[in-house]
């Protein structure tokens, strides 16, 4: 398969607030591909939405990337940029033409007291170097193309005046605005009923085809990755436990985390943002994260006292990789043994 | 919006009603009907008053008459422009007021202007730049210009013009220019005279108005489109002056609505500590005098002033926010 | 007789007057009070009269020009064939400049009033001691004290040109003060033995005031600041209709009698009045109308109910100095509106102000000669003759509250109370340690002083005695904290202090006075009310007692408004008994106290006396009055009232020392149409 | 990702816990809080506190600077001051004191002055005194002022009006305020529209040509007291209107919370809902804006009694002493007595943080 567009490796962001750190991301590693979507999964608070930000650069303070490389590969190949590293100015170009990002609650992330166009023109004017006509021009083509009634009409309107389907719709065009390679949708259908959310989705896979996008799709909703994605990452406490293709997750999940998620896919009549109930115990508070494996609390198939003192290493197995001692790198033990 | 517009309208005729009948009862409230004070008045100062005469007065202000037919003739006679006449000065009692209200209104808006100019930059910074030294500085600042009452440090003020110049820092014209009749030159005058009552007038006002900015752009800047706008690339100046601050704007002109009446009260005060011949020494001269008509009627017109001045922050607030530019679409 | 020579007559017939008083004055001035050695108290001093009229007349330049393009007749024509010829008091001034001045506002007439003096029928000379004449330019004193009669300046013209004849006293008499809707009561000063005058035309520039008694006062009387002898400015401003003289030709159109009631109703409606009379009151207002004709050195431009008063020199005015100059050498005079007395002060040490003697705070005289060399001003200390500059006015016409009424009525109740006062305190603190503690009664220098001993007499701080007397009045129980209480319902007695922040800061004092009666057991309660406010309150009687001045009770006879019930504009005392007295017992209510009936008395001969006897009677009057502490006197003779003089740098023939009394109309005696800039 | 600030310790605490430990995170606040205690006792004490009798006035006394106390004589603690001589220059007129340092008086403490009723018991005790004191001589912390009364034991006196006109003043209005405010969120409708509008209107009126028209019409002859309350009553009738939009606000979010709606479901009447219930859960928010709405009191009546058409003399309040330093003689002979308003903005500020403190701990999200 191809080197992938944008690969993360141990990212860590920590947040230093009065009460002390929190490891909001903790050592997340996974590649994303051109014309793929890769779907980052986990209980909410297990650090999806920071990685995102990360991966921006736009994470608000007092949080910051403390250490780790996020590696995006410059359109006319090269070596790899690592976003990380990279100052402001030169991160304001990559945000937008290179990675754009699509949020949840629609109506908080436009500003009310513009109308759409001038939001979605804004960036065009600013990366794209087109004049005001022509940006308009292409704004409407984008309302156009992700399926905004009257887009002409629409372009002069408030973010208030619109249902919650055309907002998301309005934000994926905008998102859109500059072509980028890489579109991040964090839980971009949480806010929305069921048939939008449907809605939406195709119109994601669709745009991906048409433009070879590479999706970073966040959500906690196993239903929607089983739809969407194509390589799929667990997370848990801001680590990445588990990743894979998609099929192979879901047919043979590993790690312990993994399998109590797809016990819990809600139905398609579910109510979204429901939590996932069917894991025993709530997440740990993020100051006090339990030693050694961060899930041995509530894991039902805990191995004993090494879970409770040692954290589980990666293991790769074909494009698979997973955090757990069930699958080895118990210390002391020689590699690749079953218990 | 035509409809918020009419009821922002209707309601503020509602205020000018209630504001005149309040003032119409200030010119009630002293013991015995005016004409008996007018009356006494004039006899004290030698002028007796013929029976005939006393009865024509009393016909002429329908007074022995039920309250609202009372106020119902003075409003009348008021809408007509006519507010009586002023006892201590013998005229009618909009020639007796003539310019002091317009100067009133003037340095009014004056300390609103600073107001704004000082509260708007200042509140975006401490906001930005929470906890920042700047930030604690201002709104240190911000507390002494809420502790200290404006006529206190108009008397401070002086205090030290004098000491420093000698000279009176009160007025709005200096000697030779309060004589002039209107002019380029006594503009000038008064431009030059103006800025530092103004300041002092409008030191409360903005420290209040610098936290509410503070605040209010402190809760805009955890708002989910502030990452939107910078996911888009936009520069950090950019995205904070096009979206949270345009957001705090509101909050901060729906407040200017009670700023104003904020800032006419305070200026009848500082224009008594610094002599300024606005109509606040009129209001307390003609109060203590029970010159009951001035009083009144300077009343009432301050009260006018202050509602047309919140209906148009309220167009203000309008303006600023499409969400109720739209509400009725 | 020529009227020089009937002039003469007439100087000597004052003699008498001049003599004395003015040999008292002299000493009242070397007299060096604790504020001489500031060396800011000057001598008396001022311009004086020459009878040599010059051959020359001369103009201001402006005045010239307009006669030059014809608008106005020359000079010669303007003023009399016998003009008042004034020598300036240091030299002969130039021609220009504007006097800029302070005002508090409509009630502050008086502020212009004062400086348009020269509009009275006599006057004093700078001494305040010696009757000069003014607009009559010679009056003549009958043997039997029942005619006076006053000699006009031929071809002496009003304000607008026209003609100043007798006709103008005949008027004001016949169709002013004889008309009941003007003037409802006729006044005390027309009247001797209790019986009205007359005012008669003899000729053109002849009147005479007849009267069926002799009244050997009355040429006192038409110099003084009497409701008949003030001038037109003050008698028929603000509302007042005396005087003895108005502008006919002027105001015959606004009066029923020259064309028909209805008439001048309808123009009084459509001009915005409720009635002619009160139209009158405003046309015949020089202060508020400037079109009325007047008499005195300027005249008003804008008038006084606007933030400035601003006059202009009269063309017409008729008074020259030695060297022919038509006076008055300043073009303008500018009254700024001065929203309070701080105000004006701070202005005035910033040199804003040319000569300000009114409204200046002697509190603040520290600071004011701190600034003299910033604001470019001279100070100077003119100290007044009479006793009290802070008096209490006794009402003792009080019925609304019996009790306080009966105490108020007891001689040893008011010579307890003024036995409590710590005078040496109150000078200390009001008048910089330097005035004068004591009674009410005139400086000792005055021809009408009862001598030195008076001036303790009752007006000591005795506490002891204090409490003794008011014990013996049964006001023997008292409250927790010290407070006698009433005998009749057991409440504690109070004793209201009305008192009106004007010339001086009034309540403050009566705060401390107040305060010293806490000894005695005497709550003193303060009433602060404005100036008009209180003087309502007293018209209607209900104070107990006012606290103000004393000022022109140095001159018993001109001025017994604050000495005696008699003024019924003013019912300090009661306003019955001054009824009482005014209309000769026909109104009002007779005093039940014989030595203040005996006073009354006393006072009401004085018309027919000759004037050393008139003297003794008024020393016997105030010997009752000290004794009987009708008034409570605490400290006088101190420039506390228009005696602090801020003058510029710049002007001329200005006096060391001005009379300042309410006879002398400070500064109009200085003659301020004298003063001039030096560039 | 905000830091959440509920650990168990929060879960179990109470309301009023709560609030009490985000409070205590304000040290501005805490310290604004001991400011304010501090004037409420001094104001309790005032008389105690006062070294001499704050009506007494004394010529010999007039404008004396302020006078420091001499802690050590020689060596031994003993404070003492120098006794005081006043002598009028005759060309300045100036009252020019000079220290008698010949003549050391001393300082006792619990000395016997002017009688004083405190809390009803009638005594003549006080902090300060001075030891066989001659005539003229005293302790001036502060300076005197033109009558010669002790600057120091004024402003004891004046607090403690002007503190408690604050009180009272926002008492009244605190009951107009959840009485108005309560009413209009509880039938909403019609009521809550008439109520709305009419705060906007109050709110839009200029309060101080009011209150000066209102104050000017008191009756002259009416007593100290009398005004006192009048003065208060009027200052608070405009004064309610944002004591009354926070208590509806309140109201309205608090009918939407579980437990209110348990309450209701328990078959709770509704006047217990609100007493039992609501107002207890939302208490910290009133004093929040009660000592918010304080210093705004204070400020009133400095204002009109500074303007004279407050409190009047022989009362003493800090509008009052300060209206005594409005003039010119005082600006430059005596600028000690501007010292009146350092209290003022004292209390004030204090207020002011102390009101943050109390509201960001109500509702540190609100």
């Amino acid at each position: 398969m191809a080197d992938p567009i944008l690969s993360v490796r141990d990212l860590h962001t920590q947040f230093h607030g009065r009460e002390g750190i929190v490891r909001a991301v903790d050592g997340v590693d996974f590649d994303v591909f051109e014309g793929r979507t890769l779907g980052v999964v986990g209980e909410s608070g297990c650090g999806k939405s920071v990685t995102a930000r990360s991966i921006l650069g736009i994470v608000d303070r007092p949080g910051r990337v403390m250490g780790g490389q996020i590696l995006l590969r410059p359109q006319g190949g090269g070596p790899p940029v690592d976003l990380a590293t990279l100052p402001q100015a030169a991160m304001r170009r990559i945000r937008g033409p290179e990675i754009a990002l699509v949020f949840q609650e629609p109506m908080a992330s436009f500003s009310q007291h513009y109308t759409i166009g001038n939001q979605i023109t804004e960036a065009i004017l600013l990366h794209m170097g087109l004049g005001k006509r022509a940006a308009r021009a292409r704004a409407i083509e984008l309302l156009d193309m992700v399926g905004v009634p009257q887009p002409d009409r629409r372009i002069d309107e408030y973010p208030f005046q619109l249902s919650g389907g055309l907002r998301q719709r309005v934000m994926i065009a905008m998102a859109l605005a500059c072509d980028p390679r890489v579109l991040i949708a964090d839980e971009p259908t949480t806010a929305l009923d069921v048939t939008t959310q449907a809605q939406i989705l195709d119109l994601l896979r669709d745009l991906q085809q048409k433009r070879g996008l590479a999706i970073i799709l966040i959500t906690h909703d196993m239903g929607v990755i089983a739809e969407m994605a194509h390589d799929v990452a667990v997370m848990y406490l801001g680590r990445a436990v588990e990743t894979g293709p998609v099929q192979d997750i879901f047919n043979r999940p590993r790690h312990p985390y993994t399998r109590a998620l797809l016990r819990s896919i809600p139905t398609v009549m579910a109510r979204p943002r429901t939590r996932l109930p069917t894991i025993e115990g709530s997440i740990p508070h993020p100051f006090d994260r339990p030693r050694g494996c961060a899930y041995h609390p509530r894991c039902s198939e805990k191995l004993g006292a090494v879970c409770e003192t040692h954290e589980p290493p990666p293991i790769d197995t074909e494009h698979r990789q997973v955090r757990c001692f069930l699958h080895g790198g118990i210390p002391g033990a020689p590699p690749g043994t079953q218990p | 919006m035509i409809a918020f517009v009419v009821r922002r309208f209707l309601l503020g005729l509602f205020t000018v009603w209630l504001i005149s009948v309040a003032s119409f009862t200030i010119i009630q409230l002293p013991p015995g009907d005016f004409v008996d004070a007018y009356i006494a008045q004039l006899a004290a100062s030698g002028s007796p008053v013929s029976a005939t005469e006393a009865d024509m007065l009393r016909k002429l202000y329908g007074l022995g008459q039920p309250m609202y037919v009372q106020y119902g003739k003075w409003i009348s006679r008021v809408v007509t422009g006519d507010f009586g006449e002023s006892m201590e000065w013998r005229r009618p009692v909009t020639e007796v007021i003539g310019d002091r209200i317009w100067l009133t209104l003037l340095l009014s808006f004056a300390a609103l202007l600073i107001t704004w100019g000082l509260a708007l930059p200042i509140g975006i910074y401490s906001a930005v730049r929470q906890y920042s030294f700047g930030d604690y500085a201002f709104t240190l600042l911000g507390f002494v210009g809420i502790a200290v009452p404006n006529f206190l440090l108009a008397l401070i003020i002086m205090y030290f013009s004098f000491k420093l110049f000698g000279a009176n820092v009160g007025g709005l014209f200096s000697s030779e220019m309060t004589i002039q009749p209107w002019s380029w030159a006594k503009a000038w005058d008064l431009a030059k005279h103006l800025p530092l009552p103004a300041v002092i007038l409008a030191l409360a006002g903005t420290a209040q108005l610098i936290r509410i900015m503070r605040a209010n752009l402190l809760d805009e800047l955890r708002k989910p489109y502030v990452v939107t706008a910078r996911a888009k690339g936009l520069s950090e100046t950019r995205v904070i002056l096009k979206y949270p601050v345009r957001a705090a704007l509101n909050p901060f002109a729906s407040n200017i609505a009670y700023l104003f009446p904020f800032l006419v009260s305070g200026s009848v005060i500082i224009s008594i500590v610094l002599g300024l011949p606005t109509v606040g020494p009129l209001l307390v001269k003609a109060l203590v005098a029970q010159d009951m008509f001035l009083a009144g009627t300077i009343v009432l017109l301050l009260g006018v002033m202050t509602v047309v001045g919140t209906f148009i922050s309220d167009l203000v607030l309008m303006w600023v926010d499409p969400r109720i530019r739209h509400q009725m679409d | 007789m020529s009227t020089r020579r009937r002039f003469m007559a007439a100087a000597s017939a004052m003699a008498a007057v001049s003599a004395s008083s003015a040999r008292a004055l002299a000493q009242a001035v070397n007299n060096t009070s604790q504020f001489s050695a500031s060396g800011l108290v000057g001598t008396l001093q001022g311009p004086t009269q020459s009878a040599a009229i010059p051959k020359t007349f001369q103009e201001a330049p402006q005045l010239a020009a307009l006669v030059k393009a014809g608008k106005l007749p020359p000079v010669e024509q303007r003023l009399p064939s016998e003009p008042m010829v004034l020598q300036p008091l240091e030299s002969v001034g130039r021609y220009g400049g504007t006097w800029r001045r302070a005002f508090i506002g409509p009630s502050d007439g008086e502020n212009g009033n004062r400086i348009m003096a020269s509009d009275k029928l006599l006057f004093w000379d700078y001494t305040g001691s010696k009757i000069v004449p003014c607009v009559a330019k010679a009056y003549e004193l009958s043997k039997d004290g029942k005619t006076t009669t006053l000699f006009l300046r031929k071809g002496m013209k009003w304000g607008d040109g026209s003609p100043f004849t007798a006709d103008d006293f005949v008027f004001w008499y016949e169709d002013m003060y004889l008309n009941k809707d003007i003037v409802p009561s006729p006044i005390a000063e027309m009247s001797a033995g209790g019986k009205q005058g007359r005012l008669v035309k003899i000729d053109e520039t002849t009147v005479q005031f007849q009267f069926d008694n002799p009244y050997f006062l009355f040429p006192s009387m038409l110099a003084g600041d009497t409701l008949i002898g003030g001038g037109q400015s003050v008698r028929q401003s603000g509302g007042n209709s005396y005087g003895a003289y108005a502008p006919a030709h002027y105001l015959k159109q606004f009066m029923p009698k020259y064309s028909s009631e209805a008439a001048v109703n309808k123009l009084a409606k459509d001009a915005g009045y409720a009635t002619w009379v009160r139209m009158l009151h405003v046309k015949k207002d020089w202060q508020l109308n400037p079109e009325l004709p007047t008499l005195g050195p300027w005249r008003t431009v804008k008038p006084i109910n606007t933030p400035t008063w601003a006059m202009e020199r009269n063309p017409y005015y008729y008074t020259v100095d030695t060297a022919g100059n038509q006076l008055p050498y300043i073009d303008n005079v500018v009254m700024t509106l001065a929203e309070d007395i701080e105000v004006i002060n701070l202005r005035a040490m910033a040199g804003e102000y040319d000569l300000q003697e009114r409204h200046i705070d002697l509190s603040k005289l520290p600071v004011i000669l701190e600034n003299r060399d910033r604001g470019k001003y001279d100070v100077h200390l003119d100290l007044a003759y009479n006793g009290a500059d802070t008096a209490l006015h006794i009402n003792m016409g009080h019925t609304a509250d019996p009790l306080v009424g009966k105490l108020l009525r007891t001689a040893d109740f008011r010579r307890a109370l003024a036995l409590g006062i710590d005078r040496d305190q109150m000078n200390e603190t009001f008048w910089l340690g330097l005035g004068t503690p004591g009674s009410t009664a005139p400086a000792e220098a005055m021809p009408e002083s009862p001598g030195p001993e008076w001036r303790k007499k009752w007006s000591v701080l005795d506490i002891k005695q204090a409490n003794a007397m008011l014990d013996s009045l049964g006001l023997t129980k008292k409250d927790g904290d010290g407070y006698r209480l009433r005998p009749d319902n057991g409440q504690r007695l109070v004793i209201q202090l009305l008192a009106i922040k004007a010339f001086m800061d009034w309540p403050k004092h009566a705060e401390m006075i107040a305060q010293h009666w806490r000894k005695i057991g005497i709550y003193g309660d303060v009433k602060e009310a404005e100036r008009g406010l209180a003087f309502q309150k007293i018209a209607a009687g209900e104070h107990h007692m006012l606290v103000w001045t004393n000022g022109g009770t140095e001159l018993l006879y001109l001025y017994p408004s604050w000495a005696l019930p008699v003024d019924v504009s003013q019912g300090a005392y009661g306003l019955d008994y001054a009824k009482w007295y005014a209309s000769n017992g026909a109104l009002g209510k007779k005093p039940e106290d014989p030595l203040l009936l005996e006073a009354l008395e006393k006072l009401r001969a004085a018309a027919g006396m000759q004037e050393a006897e008139r003297n003794k009677n008024a020393q016997e009057i105030w010997k009752i009055m000290v004794d009987q502490q009708f008034h409570i006197g605490t400290v006088g003779q101190s420039p506390a009232l228009m005696g602090v003089r801020l003058a510029s740098r710049r002007l001329a023939n200005i006096p060391g020392r001005a009379c300042i009394a309410q006879h002398c109309r400070t500064p109009g005696s200085s003659h301020p149409e004298t003063w001039f800039y030096k560039s | 990702m905000a830091a959440p600030s509920d650990s168990e310790r929060y879960a179990v605490a109470t309301q009023w816990q709560l609030t009490w430990w985000r409070f205590r995170r304000h040290k501005l606040a805490m310290v604004s809080l001991v400011v304010v205690v501090l004037f409420y006792l001094l104001a309790v004490s005032a008389d105690f506190l006062a070294t001499s009798d704050p009506h007494e006035t004394d010529a010999r006394t007039s404008y004396i600077a302020p006078q420091p106390i001499h802690l050590f004589d020689d060596g031994a603690f003993r404070p003492y001051t120098y006794g005081l001589k006043g002598v009028r220059d005759v060309k300045t007129f100036k009252l020019i004191y000079t220290l008698d340092t010949s003549r050391k008086v001393y300082v006792e403490f619990f000395a016997r002055g002017y009688r004083y009723s405190f809390l009803g018991i009638e005594t003549d005790l006080h902090l300060l005194g001075l030891k066989d004191a001659g005539k003229g001589d005293g302790i001036h912390l502060l300076g005197t002022d033109l009558l010669g009364r002790d600057l120091w034991s004024r402003l004891m006196v004046a607090t403690r009006v002007s503190l408690t006109i604050g009180l009272v003043g926002v008492s009244i209005s605190l009951f107009l305020g959840v009485l108005l405010g309560g009413v209009s969120a509880i039938y909403g409708g019609w009521v809550d529209t008439v109520i709305q509008r009419g705060i906007e209107v109050v709110r839009s009126m200029p309060t101080i040509p009011l209150w000066l028209g209102l104050a000017a019409a008191l009756p002259n002859d009416w007593s100290v007291t009398q005004i006192y309350f009048a003065i208060t009553i009027i200052i608070s009738l405009l004064a309610w209107t944002d004591l009354a939009r926070v208590v509806r606000g309140k109201f309205l979010s608090l009918r939407e919370e579980e437990f209110v709606m348990a309450a209701e479901l328990a078959g709770a009447g509704q006047t217990r809902i609100i007493f039992h219930h609501m107002l207890p859960s939302f208490a910290s928010h009133i004093i929040a804006a009660v000592s918010l709405a304080l210093p705004a009191m204070i400020i009133s009546e400095t204002s009109l009694s500074f303007l004279g058409l407050g409190l009047r003399p022989p009362a003493i309040s800090w509008g009052i002493l300060l209206q005594d330093a409005q003039n010119i003689q005082t600006l430059a002979l005596a600028p000690w007595l501007l010292f009146s308003a350092v209290p003022v903005i004292l209390v004030i500020l204090a207020f002011n943080f102390l009101g943050d403190g109390l509201r960001d701990a109500a509702d540190p999200y609100g």
